[in-house]
């Protein structure tokens, strides 16, 4: 007899017995990142494997991972158009297909394909160079037509009678998601096993400089010398660099997420429209993960306006008639650091020894594995990765931007 | 949602207006004596600060005026409305706009 | 060679009449409208004068009265932009006699006739039906008649004048007519028992 | 098994209702909820849980209850909801759900909608104390809305039985209601949950307004509200919600919440078992006991944590025959589907660290627990008030007074009945004042014979025992082990510690579960629950369908769909359209048998050798007044403006302050001081946006006005060589000669007998002529255009004709040949970049290194070698005709590419890397799986020499 009357939540693994310590902050540490999210953690823990370097604290103000990592919808491709954005995002890409070996944690990375919609002729136009430009770039990438899309995603609505028809899609195979806090716990406990301190509810007040160099932060428990301090604050990186008195180009956002309850299996792979601001997954469980579209003013507050979620979900409906019943469970906002060209900034800064991580708007989970790994390789060499070399900060003022709004909005 | 009180029309949903980005950001006297560098601040870097904020808002679906607010970008709290021109109305120490 | 007229909501008329007892709604094409942007105060009265109808000093209201234009509205804008309606045809002359009135003051007439049309709503439950997508408070008290705001009714921009007790006249953008009317025929569903 | 009382209970006993559950056929009656109806027939067990697969039963009665959920299958498929607050009606078919729902594969038939609501006073919760917060703001003249999600107002007297001045409570609470309906300027909603309360007293609300109505719910009657409340004072009169203590198998079916269980007696009159076993660490479960003795229930034993059962509670029991066991608590229970029996035992200390001695077994099929109650803060929290852990209480509590949110009623932790009333008629006369409202008529307090005088009890989180069976979030199977796992792990955040265990994330977020597990986590590390961080409440309440919050945005309505005047001729005609922003444009007029290439090469061989036309009235359409309007369009285009002659028409490109391309479009000079300036169709509202931010927040000192006249206007191009014979035949008056309307001047004049302006401008390299007269006669002039054309063959055209036109003479499309990265510059366009101006927007930014970089991607024509081979538009485009391992350099991608009738072969436009310099150069395009050797050559391949334009 086959067990098909297995509960539907008896297959998720179970968290390990042990994560980390949490130990009381040295004095001195060789590099002290300032944020525990998924950046700060990926970096911590590939300081620490791939160049040897232990004492590392990572300082968080809350509690690990509880900004936008513990908020995104966990959404994971690499199919950017410019050369220097699929860089970096399918270096990071290539190092979760083998995350979860790597840290030896469940990290429930499922490679179940994401489509991108085209609702118009200009978005058929930029989708298909998306496609080409990545095909070259060795991402996997195909152009579908609304019956692939059918195919792909049978509860995609493709009737040409909607309002914004879908015109077909861009579909990345290897894309898809993971588990948020299994991911950020995974290379926690990895980064603490190492050797790194984890020490959270400490928030970075202030920072020291002498002779154009970084020495020590100021935190809320106490002072911390540092030889290296590297940034990983997404939402708050304006106001940290403040404190050196460096000005950043970012705007930081709220955006808004939300998940249903928990559902039959019908959603079998990743819908993202940015034409009508909405995407969605079925996680693991079943829930429903869909994002917003950023609200439109500076906040740090993790709330947004409702309203956005409501045009969320009318769009989300003419995609998908069938969620009209299902049911908003949760909402939610993370702090998204938004730059002008809609691209990282990762690098050096003109204070020695202080390094920048940031401005990854709605891409950081993704990025999360490769920026690691590239921030990491930045902070031990004082010197950027290729990957990352080309998110300097210098480019806002030479004007070699990586523009990824995608195509802009306009039309004839 | 915010209830954003245009200085003309009185409070009305968000929805009705566009964001502007930080205010009191003056177009160069003269762009093309600017350094690359001086020229990048005006066009790209802005305030960022969490807490108190002086920034634009347009009521584009009202009476189309350009006027500036203080906000806390912690609360979303509007400290202050006040007109293009019009100065920065005195704020409480607590709710001083970063610069 | 014929040249007749259309109005936006030629199409509609008789859907929009259908509404009735749930609401009363009928296009008023054509009418003359002039975008008036002026903020020189005495520019502003003598533009009223040649109107015979003042304009309204207050933001968010609407002036009307007779003059020699016959029976017209002036809806204010924004602090320095009206909106001067009158009957068909007349958007010539007074385009004349604004600019005339105006004299050298800062500002400009622009005849903005088409870019509107006017669709009036009256009935008992005309409130409720646009509370549906209006998010201003349309209270007798909040928004008495003459009141004058332009606002979102859903997915649209209006301007919307309180013109009686259960009266109101919407404003639309010509391209926009035939999603309000929609809209409007779809809001009134529960009301038209 | 019939557990329906005889009498009592607000529910209908003469009709009957028949639904199903499980397939099984069973009946109730109006007033019942599903969980009522199923409790009368005896069943329990509802569901089974989402990871052990364990039976799970109906704990609470209400919307805080974490384990009643059911599927219904009829009359629609709806996922997950709760039996407890689904109201029973005739033909509902349910069924009890293994932790998923399912969706229907059938789009859902309701309406749902949306309606805004302004008010000074709302007040959350119908309760007692909600009411007489009502009345009291009503009173004052306030606007008030009073809403609460039961089906009817009572709030926590629905689930009792008390009097109020002597007369049943249903009474005291009919009368307030009836006055507050008949009061002008209330708002009272039933069936209506407050779920979201944001900033500036923006407070949202979902109405369940027809499911009640099951089959017989009006289909033209929204089934569900989203009310969107803006009030400027809040009264939360929310209640609290009864918690459990959690124990050993505390999760079998039978057994609930005390206040349950006599909700259910009182308010649908059904007995929750025949026997029951209550376990309380406080007062108020004694009623529970008391009242179910008296209703027939067989109550062996009332298990009492504190060391000394209260002595009037106790001397009650006794009369009645239930045994008080104080100082003990249930320590396990037994039972299959359904519990059997209770293990009890002495409580080693208060602490819960120990239990003494052998436990007794107690024959049961029930088990009330009360653990004490968890003010419902809920929406405070959201509103952003702090909370504050209160010892006494066990729970967190209002922790600030806010200035417009008031807290009253239970939800402050109050318990007695008079004092909350008083709390409510104090926070409805503080926010009447606080809106400008003089109290008056003040609501007298009631005076209640309640026997359950509260007074705090005991705070206990669990009692020791199995760890592994001692369930804190029932629905989500997570146990004082899972929790203790967590702590063991490292975690300290009660944030991570719900993530590590899932505590709180299921259908209930936590309502019954979460106060317990913050307990649980501060004894597992030794911390105080007061210096713990509660995890955040986030709206929603209570789940909320995808469907009401898309309310009628829907289908025609989900975003408006802009016509022009012109359209419904375009419709009539057969247009295919596309969608530009929110415009319909016609795309191309299909003849029978053709497609889109074909219908193209039709319109656009008759364009170029006869006549077509197009409607062009989405193009935005801007004047621009005053003495400055020169100098205000010098510093927006980058070329010059202010130098055009009156009569005369100049094509403009602006930069955005980072020098690239955001628009383009004919500027024509009306008269001294007055301009119309036109921009791209998706650009008209941004245009006339970036124009006013200039204007009124740069260069307020500028004497210019911008006034949209997009829709005032009917644009209508009609070119081709034969353009000029039609226009002469439509207006007689207009001296049409070369000579007389020069190439990029305009006229006034009357076309077809309407007065028109007509403008001598081309998009496509032929003689053409804009006509445009007011929107109401487009469609007349378009009729009058097509009738003089008619012996010409003259043919409307549409978007993609007009590209092809376009492109053939090597036209950018702003947004297809530009992507915000595109410089004028780029497009080969430095004749229409001012070196003579001081200034204009954009013109800084052509000075940095990258603008002067010499591999810039720059707009150029490409020829397939293959003349028939049509690149793809988005096609890259190589060097070299082998490609190498990945990444391949890339020069550059493919804009625009059409099959031309004019060229008789196809081409494209192409942005490529130093583009100018590589004219005549071969590179590749990979098409496929194959190379595309394609010819670089300069953009303009049609009529280079323009000698097209005049005719």
């Amino acid at each position: 007899m086959t067990s098909s009357v297995q509960p539907p939540g008896a297959h998720l693994p179970e968290h390990p017995d042990f994560l980390w310590e949490n130990p009381e902050p040295k004095a001195s540490y060789d590099v002290v990142v300032v944020g525990g999210g998924g950046h700060g953690l990926a970096t911590a823990y590939y300081l620490a494997k791939v160049h040897g370097i232990t004492n590392v604290a990572v300082l968080e103000k809350g509690w690990l991972a509880g900004g936008n990592m513990a908020r995104n919808t966990t959404i994971i491709r690499s199919n950017y158009l410019w050369d220097e954005s699929s860089g970096i995002y399918e270096h990071s890409l290539k190092l979760w297909e083998g995350l979860e070996e790597d840290l030896g944690y469940p990290i429930l990375f499922d490679q179940r394909g994401v489509l991108n919609l085209a609702h118009s002729l200009q978005d058929v136009r930029d989708s298909v160079r998306r496609v080409n430009a990545n095909r070259l770039n060795g991402i996997d990438a195909e152009w579908v037509d609304p019956a692939g899309v059918k195919e792909i995603c049978p509860i995609v609505n493709v009737s040409q009678d909607v309002r914004y028809p879908v015109l077909g899609a861009t579909y990345q195979p290897r894309a898809g998601i993971a588990k948020h806090d299994y991911v950020a716990w995974g290379y926690a406990r990895a980064a603490h096993a190492m050797g790194v301190d984890l020490i959270q509810n400490c928030e970075v007040t202030g920072m020291e400089t002498s002779g154009g160099r970084i020495t020590a932060v100021e935190t809320s428990r106490g002072r911390i010398a540092a030889g290296k301090v590297a940034l990983c604050a997404a939402g708050h990186s304006s106001v940290l660099a403040k404190m050196v008195g460096l000005r950043l180009p970012l705007a930081s956002h709220p955006l808004q997420a939300l998940v249903s309850e928990l559902l039959e299996p019908v959603h079998p792979t990743v819908v993202m429209s940015n034409a009508v601001h909405v995407y969605v997954s079925q996680a693991h469980k079943g829930e429903l993960v869909m994002g917003a579209g950023i609200d439109s003013y500076n906040g740090y507050g993790q709330r947004g306006s409702f309203h956005i979620i409501e045009q969320q979900m009318s769009a989300a409906l003419e995609l998908f008639p069938i969620f009209a019943r299902a049911h908003l469970l949760r909402t939610w906002a993370g702090i998204v650091d938004v730059s002008p060209d809609a691209s990282p900034i990762v690098g050096l800064t003109p204070v020695g020894g202080l390094y920048l991580n940031c401005g990854w708007g709605t891409g950081g989970f993704k990025a999360t594995p490769g920026v690691g790994d590239c921030f990491a390789h930045t902070i031990a060499h004082d010197k950027p990765h290729a990957f990352n070399e080309p998110f300097t900060l210098e480019r806002f003022t030479t004007g070699a931007l990586v523009d990824e709004h995608g195509a802009a909005a306009v039309a004839h | 949602m915010q209830l954003i009180p245009c200085p003309w029309c009185g409070p009305r949903e968000e929805a009705e207006f566009h964001y502007g980005g930080q205010a009191h950001v003056a177009y160069p006297e003269d762009p093309s004596a600017l350094t690359d560098e001086e020229w990048a601040q005006y066009v790209f870097f802005r305030e960022n600060p969490s807490g108190p904020f002086a920034e634009r808002w347009s009521h584009s679906a009202g009476c189309r005026r350009w006027f500036n607010a203080v906000r806390d970008t912690r609360t979303h709290d509007l400290l202050a409305v006040y007109r293009v021109g019009e100065p920065m109305p005195e704020l409480g120490e607590k709710d001083q706009v970063a610069s | 060679m014929t040249a007749d007229p259309t109005s936006p909501l030629a199409a509609w008329t008789d859907r929009l009449a259908a509404l009735a007892p749930a609401l009363t709604v009928a296009e008023r094409p054509f009418r003359a409208q002039l975008t008036v942007r002026v903020s020189d105060p005495s520019a502003i009265e003598a533009m009223g004068s040649a109107l015979g109808v003042a304009f309204p000093p207050v933001p968010c209201t609407f002036t009307s009265g007779s003059g020699p234009f016959g029976d017209l509205e002036v809806l204010w804008l924004g602090p320095d932009e009206f909106l001067v309606v009158a009957s068909p045809g007349l958007q010539v002359p007074i385009e004349d006699a604004l600019r005339a009135a105006r004299g050298s003051a800062r500002g400009s007439v622009v005849d903005t006739s088409a870019q509107r049309t006017t669709v009036v709503l009256e009935g008992a439950h005309v409130r409720d039906v646009l509370a549906h997508g209006c998010s201003v408070d349309l209270h007798p008290s909040s928004a008495p008649v003459g009141t004058c705001v332009q606002t979102l009714l859903a997915r649209t921009g209006i301007i919307l004048q309180v013109t009686g007790e259960d009266r109101f006249a919407v404003l639309v953008r010509s391209s926009f007519a035939g999603y309000l009317a929609a809209w409007l025929s779809d809001a009134c569903m529960e009301y038209r028992t | 098994m019939n557990l329906r009382k005889p009498t009592g209970g607000a529910i209908d006993r003469n009709t009957l209702l028949r639904f199903t559950f499980n397939g099984r056929a069973l009946t109730g009656h109006p007033g019942d909820t599903l969980a009522s109806a199923l409790l009368a027939n005896g069943v329990h067990e509802v569901g089974s849980s989402v990871k052990l697969g364990r039976p799970r039963g109906i704990v609470a009665a209400g919307s805080e209850d974490p384990t009643s959920l059911v599927q219904i299958e009829a009359p629609f498929p709806e996922p997950m909801l709760l039996a407890t607050t689904v109201e029973l009606y005739d033909g509902l078919e349910a069924r009890g759900l293994a932790g998923q729902g399912r969706l229907a594969s059938l789009p859902d038939p309701a309406r749902y909608d949306a309606k805004h609501e302004h008010c000074d006073v709302l007040v959350v919760g119908a309760g007692p104390a909600g009411l007489v917060a009502a009345l009291t703001a009503a009173r004052s003249g306030a606007r008030v809305v009073l809403v609460d999600e039961q089906n009817q107002a009572g709030g926590a007297l629905l689930g009792v039985e008390e009097y109020l001045d002597d007369r049943p409570s249903a009474e005291w609470v009919a009368d307030i209601v009836a006055e507050l309906r008949s009061t002008p300027g209330v708002l009272v909603l039933e069936r209506t949950t407050a779920f979201g309360m944001y900033q500036d007293g923006f407070v949202l609300a979902l109405q369940k307004r027809t499911d009640h109505l099951g089959f017989a719910a009006p289909a033209s009657v929204a089934r569900q509200r989203v009310w969107r409340i803006r009030t400027k004072q809040t009264v939360l009169a929310t209640g609290a919600h009864e918690r459990p203590v959690v124990f050993a198998d505390n999760d079998r079916p039978g057994i609930m919440l005390a206040s349950a269980a006599r909700t259910f007696l009182h308010r649908y009159g059904v007995l929750p078992g025949s026997r029951a076993v209550v376990f309380t660490t406080n007062d108020s479960a004694y009623c529970a006991a008391i009242d179910l003795a008296e209703s027939g229930v067989d109550v062996p034993l009332i298990v009492d944590a504190r060391p000394e059962a209260p002595a009037r509670l106790a001397t009650e029991c006794a009369a009645r025959g239930i045994e008080v066991r104080a100082g003990h608590v249930v320590t396990g229970t037994e039972g299959a589907g359904r519990v059997t029996d209770a293990h009890v035992a002495p409580l080693g200390d208060i602490k819960g660290r120990g239990v003494a001695g052998h436990p007794d077994t107690v024959v049961c099929d029930t088990v009330l627990v009360s653990g004490g109650w968890n003010p419902v803060v809920n929406l405070f929290s959201q509103a952003r008030g702090k909370l504050r852990y209160d010892a006494v209480l066990g729970s967190f509590v209002q922790g600030e007074e806010l200035s417009s949110v008031r807290v009253a009623g239970s939800a402050t932790g109050e318990l007695d009945l008079t004092s909350c009333v008083r709390q409510g008629r104090e926070a409805g006369e503080a926010a009447a004042i606080a809106t400008g409202f003089t109290p008056g008529g003040q609501v007298p307090l009631p005076v209640s014979d309640s026997r359950c005088t509260q007074r705090s009890g005991l705070v206990l989180w669990r009692v020791p025992g199995a760890e592994d069976a001692s369930f804190v979030d029932l629905q989500r199977d997570s146990t004082v082990a899972d929790v203790l796992r967590a702590t063991g792990a490292g975690l300290r955040s009660l944030e991570h510690i719900k993530r590590y265990t899932t505590i709180g994330t299921a259908h209930d977020q936590g309502k019954t579960s979460g106060m317990i597990a913050a307990g649980i986590v501060a004894e597992a590390l030794g911390v105080e629950l007061a210096d713990q961080r509660p995890t955040t409440f986030r709206p929603p309440y209570t789940s909320v369908s995808f469907a009401a919050l898309a309310g009628r945005d829907r289908g025609e309505l989900h975003d408006p769909v802009r016509v022009t005047a012109i359209h419904p001729w375009h419709v009539a005609h057969g247009a295919l359209f596309e969608d530009v922003g929110q415009w319909k444009r016609p795309w191309y007029y299909p003849r029978p048998g053709e497609d889109l290439h074909a219908a193209v090469l039709r319109e656009c061989r008759a364009t170029r050798e006869s006549v077509g036309l197009m409607d062009g009235s989405t193009l935005g359409k801007i004047d621009v007044q005053g003495s400055d309007a020169g100098k205000f369009l010098d510093m927006l285009y980058t070329n010059m403006m202010s130098t055009l002659k009156v009569g005369r028409i100049r094509y403009g490109v602006m930069c955005g302050v980072d020098g690239m391309v955001i628009d383009d479009g004919t500027v024509i000079r009306v008269g001294e001081e007055r301009y119309l300036v036109t921009t791209t169709t998706g650009n008209a509202a941004k245009i006339l946006d970036w124009m006013e931010e200039w204007l009124q927040t740069e260069w307020p000192h500028l004497d210019v006005h911008c006034t949209s006249v997009t829709e005032h206007w009917a644009t209508i191009p009609l070119v081709g060589p034969k353009s000029r014979d039609v226009l002469a035949a439509v207006a007689p008056g207009l001296n049409v000669s070369n000579e007389a309307f020069e190439f990029m001047t305009w006229r006034d004049t009357v076309v077809a007998g309407i007065p028109a302006r007509v403008c001598r401008i081309s998009f496509s390299g032929e003689l053409a002529y804009e006509i445009n007269v007011t929107a109401w006669h487009g469609l007349a002039v378009w009729e009058a255009l097509m009738a003089a054309g008619e012996q010409y063959g003259i043919t409307p055209y549409g978007t993609e004709t007009m590209h092809v036109l376009r492109a053939e003479k090597g036209y950018p499309i702003i947004g297809q040949e530009t992507d915000a990265t595109v410089t004028p510059q780029d497009l080969g366009m430095s004749w229409a970049v001012s070196k003579k101006k001081p200034d204009f927007i954009g013109k800084r930014s052509f000075a940095r290194a990258e603008n002067n970089r010499t591999d810039r991607k720059q707009l150029v024509g490409l020829l397939p070698v293959d003349p028939t081979v049509l690149l793809p538009e988005g096609s890259q485009i190589v060097e070299t005709d082998r490609l190498p391992e990945p990444p391949v350099r890339m020069l550059g991608h493919v804009t625009s590419s059409y099959p031309s009738a004019a060229l008789g072969r196809t081409f494209a436009l192409a942005l490529v890397r130093s583009g100018h310099e590589r004219i005549g150069e071969t590179l590749y395009v990979p098409v496929d799986d194959s190379l595309v050797p394609v010819t670089v050559t300069d953009s303009v391949l049609y009529d280079k020499e323009g000698a097209r334009r005049d005719g």
